[in-house]
């Protein structure tokens, strides 16, 4: 309560405070980047810039869905599969079938078909996710982490077992072309963010996905429809996911049975870098932007310095749990 | 002769598997061998996107050469041919990436053609036919496809008398092929003559289970790389045999050609150099690459 | 403390309510059971259009339950719900609140992340262009909401960062915002101190005259007096009787309730004061981050068998004053002095190994553990020793909490029941019970008889008088001034984080204490 | 409350109702064993009975340990390159060093000072982590996220990359041998699981780890040292994770860079099908156990059956959320 002694100061000071906890993922990765290019200046090449954030697109996109599903206090373990089922299907439509059961000559659609073809997989895979998760009472764990097999073994079965390559190159333009200097994947995922960031602060479905988050219960008694924000949510993430893997399998200019394995631990890792709780309710897509990056020039500092690649694993894992334990201090600091 | 300083990328797709850090090894003995070759490891850990970062940043970095084994053939071709372009010579290794005429040269011993041979030493063995169980590796690996895939030609070419009673995946892993031979074994009843494996942690799994069984002497167990482990069991008759495609042979040649293109211009006679991969089996154990490592 | 005006009986036809307008929702024969047992048992209500009625009942007699039903968070499983006279099915609380009824609900159900002003508007949020959220008229109204409280808190601040009592508030707020047909307030008051009851009563008023029809569960049998015009009491899941307020007064009331009859505000034992056992000396909170420190300099001693009590308005710091004490916070300045050392623990398990225990007033989300036995959480401060390998002694923790369940009238299937499914009431004697049985040399109490009815509130009252008789000190915050003048010695009273004065109960009156907690001088 | 309506039957209905809710992963189970033994008569046999046992024997011991972990609402994701540590350790205890760079002939140390490196190099693990959960207040899925990758580069750095295989028979004991017909491994993780059950039920830091699960804050309030607890629980998995890494090296008669790999999603599911509550506070070690074995029966039994890799992928997938929403169902009915 503010009392009459309370001036407008201290009010101001506990902004600044709060500003701060909201930095600390940025703080963390601007030192990260100092860092890396005092041991090694060649990092700051806008090459190297432009390579990593085309790189960090891919898995950033789906980071942002999986915002969207860590701020109601779920998970979803399956992106990475679906990242693999998504390309699958978007390559077999472009190629007009499975390479080898169809004509080879490239009788196969439109790339628009494709990644409609992928976003679909995606969103109804997720969609039927949030149903279980909704209506089925199933922990999102659960039921994402038999998802993560389950569509494995569709993208198994789908290209099987190998992949499907050779796409047209404006089926490939998603993923290696440019725009003036600016890779189209880092469009795709600025967009991708962009409109992220307005939902869930601008709109009555972002503000019911964080009252769902903070508090089930309450949102429920409040008149929010739960299951809905929930399966919507895990629709979101598996449309995120779906664009993905399109992207993915135009970069790669193969969509491959195995693409995306481990991506689940790579996004919640961003995420939760980014400053968003694993307990729901707090965080956001600014945040998760920045997760994202940081893990991006994690990697490729960390190759650039040519650490070896054991010590590297041994790294990472340290940096990662160093950036939160960073975030939750400056948090407790200007509480 | 030149004796600038040369640095390499070298990219293997993945370092958990003892066939690719024995191949770096010797790569870096080869190095050291010429003289004045540094080289740099990115570990890919199965991934393309993974592999494909490792070589931009390596591009960035300013490597002289780059040796790249890849995950999938065609996935890299984009990476590949960035560094070309950026005047980085590529040699590839293991397997060859699609779509990218300018690579200086592939050093590979096929994993489909190491199958193949597989699959014949076992027809060898049994002329009469068999009935084979599989053990495959991680589902969807390109390794894991043209080890399986190559088995299958052979063995599938031979007639009817070739039966594959059960496949399934045990994922490369020793702890894997143990369990999943012991539940094979058991829904089989009659224990199969012959196990291929495509890789030998899952012969040897499958070894301990066939031991358990009480069944040792009587399956034929087939594994694949010629790992030391491998060799010794090879050499006390409990794996029928494995396969050598020649890691360290494939590594020294590819450093080879590569620094000889970097210092000297030199492009090799073939930009396609395959050694064949041979079965080893305890007649011709002492052809195996590592051999001399196993001890008595 | 509240004005109570008795009311002029304009009503000719005794147990009847004549006003004239229609009903607007009825309860008709509600049964509800839970595992099998029947909680509710054919219980009759109707609410008409500007009718203020109050819900009565003990702990446990299924008051809170009949709000479930009405508001479509449980389905009954006999009887049914009628609106307007036409017969209705809430499958869930969305649909009752979009019928028109709001709930304030007994255990706070706000969210700790979101503004205030969100949390109000959760679920309702205005829509702007573009459905983008019209964050402008959220903060206006919210402000405008709270004003009408009496209340002035930062519109952005998130909702942890408030008390409790802020807490309750807020959920007010939250219904006023909705514009009603049906308002269902579930022991709205519980931690509010009288400043606040009086604001809420004028509401209320209000709400009536406007039309509102308003449901009103209290154990606090003046406020009931004061705000209703009609009642309906429960025992033991049936509708014993209802009737108009002016004809009736609250010892009937109580013995309806109890079925028995309940002597008010026994005289306080006799009890010889003994040494200081605590002194707390110019304590201050440590500033933090956000905002300015809630405790400036507090100041009070603390004798062995004497209850002392502390006053304040909400948000005057008394509970942070406890939590200091109890190292659940920080020191900032000042300090405590436990049997003439200065004490200053770093954690709970040090105070309570000194022999300090405190009954938070947050009983959902401090106190107990949801889905635990009531066994486990009577044994969660280990009032008995283990036996050797650290192994629990089951057998002495049941005869222990049996013991309390008769003293305190707990009422409860068996002690294996998980504790979430006890009424509010029965909760917190389940929580008293565990610090009692403790044995401290020092209990703080905060809010203890949150909840808890007028007949076990004297039983919690002979408790709390026996231990302190038997050479406990007890600290006693509570927000309810009639249960201050009964039970405390001495009273200090608090006001903005400052004590602002000492007084023995006996020469204490209601307006004086109010003075001190609230004038500016 | 009970009024005078109720009879003792119906309390009695519900007192029925409520051992039906923790018997459902029980009933799930013998299902599956029905299903399957009606498929493949074979699948009854002792010795293939016998073979799902000690198969589920290795991730049983961690699954135990895992319990303690989401009794206190945390979870662990490093188990699986813990038993790649632990194994090593053991390991190069075993042959007096790394392989190659110590003599070969064996001049290694006696099996009990190999498992006793495990043990150490597990509990140590672990106790790392449940401090940096406890005191630095990072959220145990980061902390454990950056274990798996450290502890992954950590056996691979030992084993470079490799293995290290042959034990002498009395360290193979461990893995192979038998006690009468029962598998060495399945007593040990028998008498880990009858431990953990003890621990749970019958004690008091049983108690503070259901209390800290249920309410962390009330358990502080009341004077748990809810660090204290939390630190000592990853101790325990990290226990299990080492005794689990000897075991199952003593079983291959080799141990592994890669080995564990996938265990922790493995255990994790084991867990959850018992009826342990990701949310803490509710579930035990007898669950725990049902839902290993229900694991390791699915496995095995799809095996048997010659089910095609792909399709056993989406089939284990779907029974994994089928038994928990079978438990969640069930849990609804009889409330
Ligand atoms: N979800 C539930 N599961 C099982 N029993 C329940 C549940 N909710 C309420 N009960 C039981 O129903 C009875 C009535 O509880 P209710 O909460 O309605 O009481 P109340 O009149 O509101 O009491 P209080 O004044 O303490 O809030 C109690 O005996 C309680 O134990
Ligand atoms: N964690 C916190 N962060 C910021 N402010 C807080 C926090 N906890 C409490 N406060 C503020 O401290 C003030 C004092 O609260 P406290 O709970 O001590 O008051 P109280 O006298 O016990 O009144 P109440 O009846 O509200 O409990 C309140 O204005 C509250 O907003
Ligand atoms: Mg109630
Ligand atoms: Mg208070």
């Amino acid at each position: 309560m503010i009392t009459g002694t309370d001036t407008e100061a201290t009010l101001a000071r506990a902004r600044r405070f709060a500003l701060l906890g909201k930095l600390a993922p940025l703080i963390f990765l601007l030192g990260l980047v100092v860092i890396f290019t005092s041991l090694q200046p060649r990092f700051l090449l806008p090459i190297n810039l432009f390579n990593i954030l085309r790189q960090v697109s891919i898995f950033g996109i789906i980071a942002v869905g999986m915002t969207f599903v860590i701020l109601i206090r779920g998970i979803d373990l399956s992106v990475g599969s679906l990242v693999a089922v998504a390309g699958l299907c978007a390559a077999v439509v472009a190629k007009g079938g499975i390479d080898g059961s169809f004509s080879s000559d490239g009788a196969g659609w439109h790339w628009s078909f494709a990644a409609l073809a992928a976003l679909t997989a995606g969103t109804v895979a997720g969609l039927l996710q949030g149903m279980a998760v909704a209506w089925l009472a199933v922990p999102a764990f659960v039921v994402t982490l038999g998802g993560l097999t389950i569509f494995r073994g569709i993208a198994l079965a789908i290209g099987n077992g190998g992949n499907i390559a050779g796409f047209s190159p404006e089926y490939g333009w998603w993923g290696t072309g440019l725009v003036g200097p600016v890779p189209v994947p880092l469009i795709v995922f600025a967009v991708v963010a962009l409109i992220g960031y307005l939902v869930l602060t601008q709109t009555r479905f972002g503000r019911s996905v964080y009252a769902v988050g903070s508090n089930p219960e309450a949102a429920r008694l409040s008149g929010i429809n739960v299951n809905r924000v929930t399966i919507a949510t895990y629709g979101i993430i598996g449309f995120c996911a779906g664009l993905s893997g399109f992207v993915l399998s135009a970069r790669l200019n193969s969509a491959e049975a195995v693409a995306g394995t481990g991506y689940e631990l790579t996004v919640i890792a961003a995420v939760v870098i980014g400053g968003t709780s694993l307990h729901g309710g707090t965080g956001g897509v600014i945040g998760t932007v920045i997760g994202a990056i940081l893990t991006g020039v994690l990697i490729n500092g960390l190759v650039l310095l040519n650490t070896p690649p054991y010590t590297q694993q041994i790294m990472i894992g340290l940096i990662i749990i160093a950036a939160v334990a960073f975030d939750a201090f400056i948090k407790r600091q200007s509480r | 002769q030149s004796e600038e300083e040369v640095t390499l990328l070298v990219s293997p797709l993945s370092f958990a598997f003892p066939h690719f850090v024995f191949m770096v090894e010797q790569m870096e003995d080869e190095a050291a061998l010429i003289g004045n070759v540094n080289i740099i490891v990115a570990d890919g850990q199965l991934s393309s996107p993974k592999q494909i970062t490792d070589i931009e940043a390596a591009i960035v970095q300013g490597v002289d050469g780059i040796i790249v084994a890849p995950t999938d053939a065609d996935s890299l071709a984009g990476a590949v041919r960035m560094a070309i372009e950026n005047g980085i010579p590529v040699v590839t290794v293991d397997r060859p990436v699609n779509g990218v005429p300018d690579v200086l040269a592939n050093v590979a011993a096929d994993n489909y053609i190491g199958a193949v041979a597989q699959g014949e030493q076992v027809i060898a063995d049994f002329p009469e036919g068999a009935t084979i169980v599989n053990l495959q590796g991680i589902p969807g690996d390109k390794t894991a496809n043209d080890r399986n895939g190559g088995a299958h030609e052979a063995l599938d070419a031979a007639g009817d008398s070739y039966i594959f009673v059960s496949e399934q995946a045990a994922n490369f892993s020793r702890d894997e092929g143990l369990s999943v031979t012991e539940n094979i074994l058991t829904g089989l009843g009659d224990a199969p003559a012959v196990i291929i494996a495509a890789n030998d942690d899952m012969a040897l799994g499958a070894v301990q289970a066939v031991e358990a069984r009480g069944l040792t002497g009587q399956v034929a167990i087939y594994g694949y790389d010629g790992s030391k482990d491998a060799l010794r069991a090879v050499r006390d008759g409990t794996l029928a045999g494995t396969v050598d495609q020649f890691p360290g042979e494939q590594g020294r040649t590819a450093v080879r050609i590569l620094v000889d293109h970097i210092r000297n211009g030199t492009v090799p006679e073939s930009d396609n150099i395959l050694l064949a991969p041979i079965a080893i089996t305890s007649a011709n154990l002492d052809m195996a690459e590592r051999i001399s490592l196993i001890g008595e | 403390m509240l004005d109570i005006k008795p009311k002029p009986a304009k009503d000719p036809v005794p147990g009847r309510d004549t006003s004239s307008g229609a009903i607007v929702l009825e309860a008709d024969r509600l049964t509800k059971r839970f595992f099998g047992v029947t909680v509710l048992d054919g219980i009759c209500l109707s609410l008409k259009k500007g009718e203020v009625r109050a819900l009565l009942g003990e702990n446990g007699a299924g008051k809170s339950t009949v709000i479930n039903l009405l508001s479509g968070v449980h389905q009954p499983d006999g009887g049914s719900v009628r609106m307007d006279g036409e017969q209705i099915q809430f499958l869930s609380p969305l649909e009752a609140d979009r019928a028109g009824i709001s709930v304030i609900r007994q255990e706070l159900s706000l969210f700790p992340d979101l503004s205030v002003a969100e949390a109000i508007f959760a679920g309702h949020l205005p829509i702007g262009r573009f459905g983008l959220i019209d964050w402008r008229h959220v903060h206006k109204a919210t402000a405008e909401a709270l004003a009408r409280l009496g209340l002035t808190i930062d519109v952005r601040a998130p909702v942890a960062s408030l008390s409790v009592a802020e807490q309750q508030m807020v959920e007010i707020a939250r219904a006023l915002t909705r514009s009603s047909r049906v308002v269902i307030m579930d022991e709205p008051t519980a931690s509010l101190s009288p400043k606040e009851v009086a604001h809420l009563g004028e509401i209320i008023e209000q709400l009536a005259a406007e039309g509102v029809a308003i449901l009103y569960v209290s154990h606090r049998l003046d406020e009931v007096n004061a705000f209703c015009k009609t009642f309906t009491v429960l025992r033991d899941g049936t509708a014993i009787s209802e009737g108009l307020v002016s004809e009736t007064d609250i010892p009937s009331m109580i013995r309806d309730m109890a079925g028995r009859h309940i002597e008010l505000s026994r005289a306080g034992a006799d009890r010889t004061q003994g040494e200081i056992v605590l002194e707390v000396d110019g304590l201050a909170s440590r500033n933090r981050g956000r905002g300015s420190r809630m405790v400036k300099n507090v100041s009070f001693a603390l004798h062995a068998s004497e209850i002392l009590g502390l006053a304040g308005i909400v948000g005057a710091g008394r509970t942070e004053t406890a939590r200091m004490i109890f190292g659940l916070d920080p020191i900032g300045e000042g300090q405590v002095v436990l049997d003439g050392a200065p004490f200053e623990p770093a954690s709970p398990e040090a105070a309570m190994k000194a022999g300090i225990g405190y009954v938070s007033e947050d009983r959902k989300d401090l106190s107990i553990l949801p889905q635990r036995s009531v066994l486990e959480n009577f044994a969660l401060t280990q009032p008995v020793p283990a036996r050797a390998f650290g192994r629990v002694d089951r057998a002495a923790e049941g005869r222990m909490l049996s013991d309390y369940v008769s003293q305190l009238g707990i009422k409860m299937q068996n002690a294996r029941v998980p504790i979430a499914t006890l009424s509010g009431g029965n909760q917190q004697k389940v929580v008293l019970a565990r610090w009692i049985a403790r044995q401290p040399r020092v209990l703080i109490v905060d809010e203890p008889t949150r909840g808890i009815d007028v007949g076990a509130k004297e039983d919690v009252h002979d408790l709390i008088r026996k231990i302190a008789a038997e050479g406990v000190a007890v600290l006693l915050i509570s927000s309810d001034m009639p249960e201050i003048l009964a039970l405390a010695d001495r009273v200090v009273t608090l006001r903005e984080g400052k004590t602002t004065g000492e007084t023995d109960t006996h020469e204490a009156t209601a307006e004086m204490l109010m003075a001190r907690m609230t004038s500016h001088d």
